[in-house]
């Protein structure tokens, strides 16, 4: 097992491998940039190292200084955390050249699933199920006719060099196809100086579903079920659950199953997730493989009692996964919210001092958090606060039990989205598990809801 | 002057965090404080309340902690300022990378410099590895070495002191 | 300016935490200073630390918490000083349980007293009914009635006010 | 179901019944004395009466005063919590005859529970097993020795009209006996006017096991396993945890089972714990049952998933309990630490201003209190400010996760008993599960080592 590991990250996130390496008795070694002097993963590791002005550019993201950081302390191994240097293949190549090892996965296999069409490709072919698209540029209106009806309509017309919701076009009808496939063309043309567009089956009001694996070195890989993550706004997440209402043990088997075999396949190793959309008969299309630690990983150590940020580290140490698919239980239901220091209307962010902290705590409350009374939320990084989550025997507990967490919580000196998730807690839809990626749309000022086609692609 | 524009006035005053705001013109005046308590002529100086430090700082920062906390007022900050006063005329060469600190190019040579050597702009100061490379730092000024910070073949950190260069003009 | 604007005033200098606060106009001037000691010309005051109060206290309990508040140099105690110098040669007949308060005997029947009666020492105030029991609650002293707190039929907490009455030397 | 529950109770406790409240949508009432104005549990309800001055007796021991605040308010049911009234008969009487339901046993179980010598009888005749002793005084040295011999050594010579460790003698070999029976009945007759004394086996190193029982009031009675509260100072639990680690699958389900069957004999409902000891033999004997909600249930709500609390509840306004004896299923392993506001040596009280309090959190970690960073320990009431609840997939791993979350608590203003608590937990005999009543007196300060044998009888 490691002696010392060196944690690439700030915030909440490194408290919590903080947390994982000391319940296995593992030194750390906190990396920060010169904003975050004061923070609590500095104070709490063992040992730390400034690496950089405030900018994550120049600080947290910044491999050479983080390898430095990891040699001089002598870490033997550096865990990323999420976001920053997390899904880096290169960082873990260097990692390799110097001897440290990186907790994720083989930088190859970062490298192919960081390529969105070879990741896609290799996914196909590892059995999962894609979003019926043509496999090329559009060659004639009559084929794409022939195509969409094969696909049924809606689908959606896509910029090939595309981004951005530019050159792009959703279909409900054949009548409209010739229309939006010229119409996009030429935006196409306009915008990134190539007219050629492809198309995609449009998928309404798709679920978010994504599935938990982990893979040792030793070959095996087991799936830890899903989490709907359907609670979003301009895919950023907001709430994530698991189980999800939607699946049934079938699927949830099925569903893991094909995930582990796909995993196996491009010889997953460490954690990861696998992202699908769901659509409303039930049917699962893959979308991308998140080569890292998922920020709301919590929920699902919560259910499985399976703590995921020491197995990678078991997992990184080149020990066997501590469990078997079949000894892998599901008990309850979990939420996370995250609470974001964001005026929770407009979701602008409020960074500033604060002055009081106080989470609701008390039977089936966890929470994750790197802030506390006293402190300051700092204007350069992502305005998570605090991550609560709750348990329940069932769904319904587990959401009675958020809410009072939430009501019960008190933050002064900056908003947070909390009123944002009472909102939710409250409403009929998400209360019966009726939920799409659309969700957040009802609580959206008029003034957003322009251009949200685009952003819900 | 109505409440809106009494809070505007307390939003300015928390925005940019001022402790005092002092306002007057025909028939109005308004006067601010915050935070500190006010201190006015021929008053006996009274202790400072302790600035809001999170107090479950671990011993091993503490000291960190509280040089940099905003502490307009506290004997920290008196301190800190005395430091500064000394330091005024010196230039201080901070390490712009982690790494290892060497003075000289190879175990056994010369150091670069020593204090009370003169250095000119470009010259090379000493060497910091990382990630296997050697990182020449040079001076960025013509003046003399008044201090060395750090031993040879210790780890530095970014931002750490490395040499203090007293610039040519003051020599 | 009232105490209604005043009070709007309070509000905000609580909510920005500010320690002074000064406003003046045409024929008015408001000074306010708060938690902090202030320091006058002069004086050696001893510093008094803010009052310990949780800032997460919800709204509804707010104005109590104030109240409440062992703010010894503030505006708001200064109010609080004054009110309680009108009330200084008042006895405060406080329930000393936890019940319903009835002003008579019996529905219909004429109040034990009134505003303006006088009464003398052991004579019967007030029922406080708790568990079925009529609990009546006497004078402590001969003086007059000067305000009933509570009306008739409403439940009062340990401590609530219940009477206020002029002690007879002050009649 | 209840529309509003009265908290006749303080501190986590109310906190607590607050939360469980909230869940099910029931209103709450706090009632609090005057030195807890500014508590959480009087600004988290929804309403709040002042019942009396601070001293205990005269507020939250006033039952006039507290079913009058029932009455004013209009709540239709009574929480007592623990503590304070919640074993009081008179309460539980006074609230049927004012139409409140009392939520918990029926007033003759607990007049019955509450009388020791009456209990153990029915408890005997419900099968229970009792320590073996003689049924009245000792008639002679012969009579005490030759049952003596039949219990074995060691015995404890007790005093009748005993007390306070005075007319008391253990005895380990037949010679000492004679001697101690005289010694003690001259003690006796001093301290208490009677000499009689009667003669107990002696347990040298027990240790406390304890089973929670839910009784409906339809008959249904179920066992949620055993807590382990060996870790005891002067009768004070400071550490308990379930499971034991003492206990196999086989004792658990034997002694959980003579328990139901005892509960059902005195038609116990809603919450209870029967407290054994435990010889090293694994013989269990029966020591006394609490008629209400212990300090110490989250523990087992934590490897049940059952919600102790909403049980009592759903109970008294007279539902089925929500689970049979075979649907409750033990996972993981559970530990709870009292932090209080002692010093961690001396145990002396250290009331005072809280100005930082801050509880770690994270993965497996519960919190219930109702302190905060910048609130008042007043003198008047129990010294507990915090429970913190670890919860792991093993007793290792609740262990190693209780020791972070610890070590990473912050509480400034006053002493605790947190550095306590890390001792117990490096200590290796705790670690190997090697505990007694008696495992304190290795922290204990020598001075208080004497007349720990009365303390420990």
């Amino acid at each position: 097992m490691f002696k010392k590991i060196l944690i690439a990250n700030r915030g909440e996130i490194a408290m919590r491998i903080i947390i994982a390496c000391r319940e296995l008795g593992i030194k750390t070694v906190a990396v920060y940039s010169e904003a975050d002097e004061n923070s609590l993963h500095v104070r709490f590791a063992d040992e730390d190292v400034c690496i950089g002005p405030p900018r994550s550019s120049e600080s947290y993201l910044n491999v050479p200084g983080v390898i430095s950081a990891a040699e001089i302390t002598g870490a033997d191994a550096i865990h990323p955390g999420y976001g920053f240097l997390s899904e880096s293949a290169y960082l873990a190549e260097v990692c390799e050249a110097c001897h440290i090892r990186f907790i994720g996965p083989d930088p190859k296999v970062i490298r192919l699933m960081g390529d969105k069409s070879r990741a896609r490709r290799a996914m196909k072919k590892a059995g999962l199920p894609m979003l019926p698209g043509t496999d090329g540029p559009v060659e004639s209106e009559e084929d794409a006719l022939k195509f969409s009806n094969a696909i049924g309509f809606p689908v959606i017309v896509k910029a090939v060099a595309g981004g951005g919701g530019r050159g792009m076009r959703v279909v409900r009808s054949a009548q409209e196809l010739g229309h939006a496939i010229r119409t996009a063309q030429r935006e196409a043309e306009a915008a990134f100086g190539v007219p050629d567009v492809y198309i995609e089956k449009y998928l309404d009001s798709p679920r978010h579903i994504e599935v938990q694996v982990l893979g040792d070195h030793h070959g095996a890989v087991v799936h830890l079920g899903e989490r709907e993550c359907s609670i979003q706004r301009r895919h950023q997440k907001l709430m994530e659950e698991s189980p999800s209402p939607a699946l049934t043990e079938k699927q949830r088997r099925k569903l893991g199953n094909m995930v582990v075999d796909a995993a196996k396949a491009v010889q997953y190793s460490n954690a990861g997730t696998f992202e699908f959309l769901m659509d409303e008969h039930g049917k699962f299309y893959f979308m991308e493989t998140n080569t890292r630690l998922q920020v709301e990983h919590p929920v699902t150590e919560l259910v499985t009692g399976i703590d995921i940020v020491k197995e990678q580290i078991r997992i990184a140490a080149g020990e066997r996964l501590s469990v078997r698919q079949g000894e892998v239980t599901f008990n309850g239901h979990a939420i996370e919210c995250r609470v974001n220091a964001e005026d929770p209307d407009t979701f602008v962010p409020s960074p500033g001092h604060i002055s009081v902290f106080s989470m609701g705590g008390g039977p089936g409350i966890r929470v994750d958090t790197a802030a506390h009374s006293d402190c300051t939320i700092s204007p350069y990084y992502d305005s998570m606060i605090a991550k609560i989550i709750s348990y329940g025997r069932d769904r319904h507990e587990a959401i009675v039990r958020m809410r009072r967490a939430l009501e019960m919580s008190v933050v002064e000196g900056v908003k947070t989205t909390i009123p944002m998730h009472l909102k939710i807690l409250n409403d009929p839809d998400f209360l019966a598990g009726r939920m799409s990626t659309r969700f957040m749309e009802r609580f959206t000022p008029p003034s957003e809801k322009k251009g949200s086609l685009a952003e819900a692609v | 002057m109505d409440f809106d524009e009494i809070n505007k006035i307390l939003d300015i005053v928390r925005e940019h965090e001022l402790s005092e705001f002092e306002l007057e013109r025909e028939g109005f005046k308004i006067r601010i404080r915050k935070g500190s308590p006010a201190h006015v002529s021929g008053a006996v100086a009274a202790p400072v309340a302790p600035g809001p430090h999170y107090q479950g700082h671990p011993p091993t920062h503490a000291s960190a902690q509280m040089a940099t906390a905003p502490e307009p007022q506290s004997a920290a900050s008196i301190a800190a300022a005395a430091a500064a006063a000394e330091e005024v005329d010196l230039a201080i060469v901070k390490s712009p990378i982690v790494g290892t600190f060497f003075r000289s190019s190879e175990p056994g040579a010369a150091a670069f410099v020593d204090v009370g050597d003169t250095v000119k702009k470009g010259q090379v100061l000493c060497i910091i590895e990382a990630m296997k490379l050697m990182n020449e730092i040079d001076s960025e000024l013509d003046g003399e070495i008044v201090k060395v910070y750090v031993e040879n073949g210790q780890p530095v950190q970014y931002g750490e002191r490395l040499f203090a260069i007293k610039a040519r003009g003051d020599v």
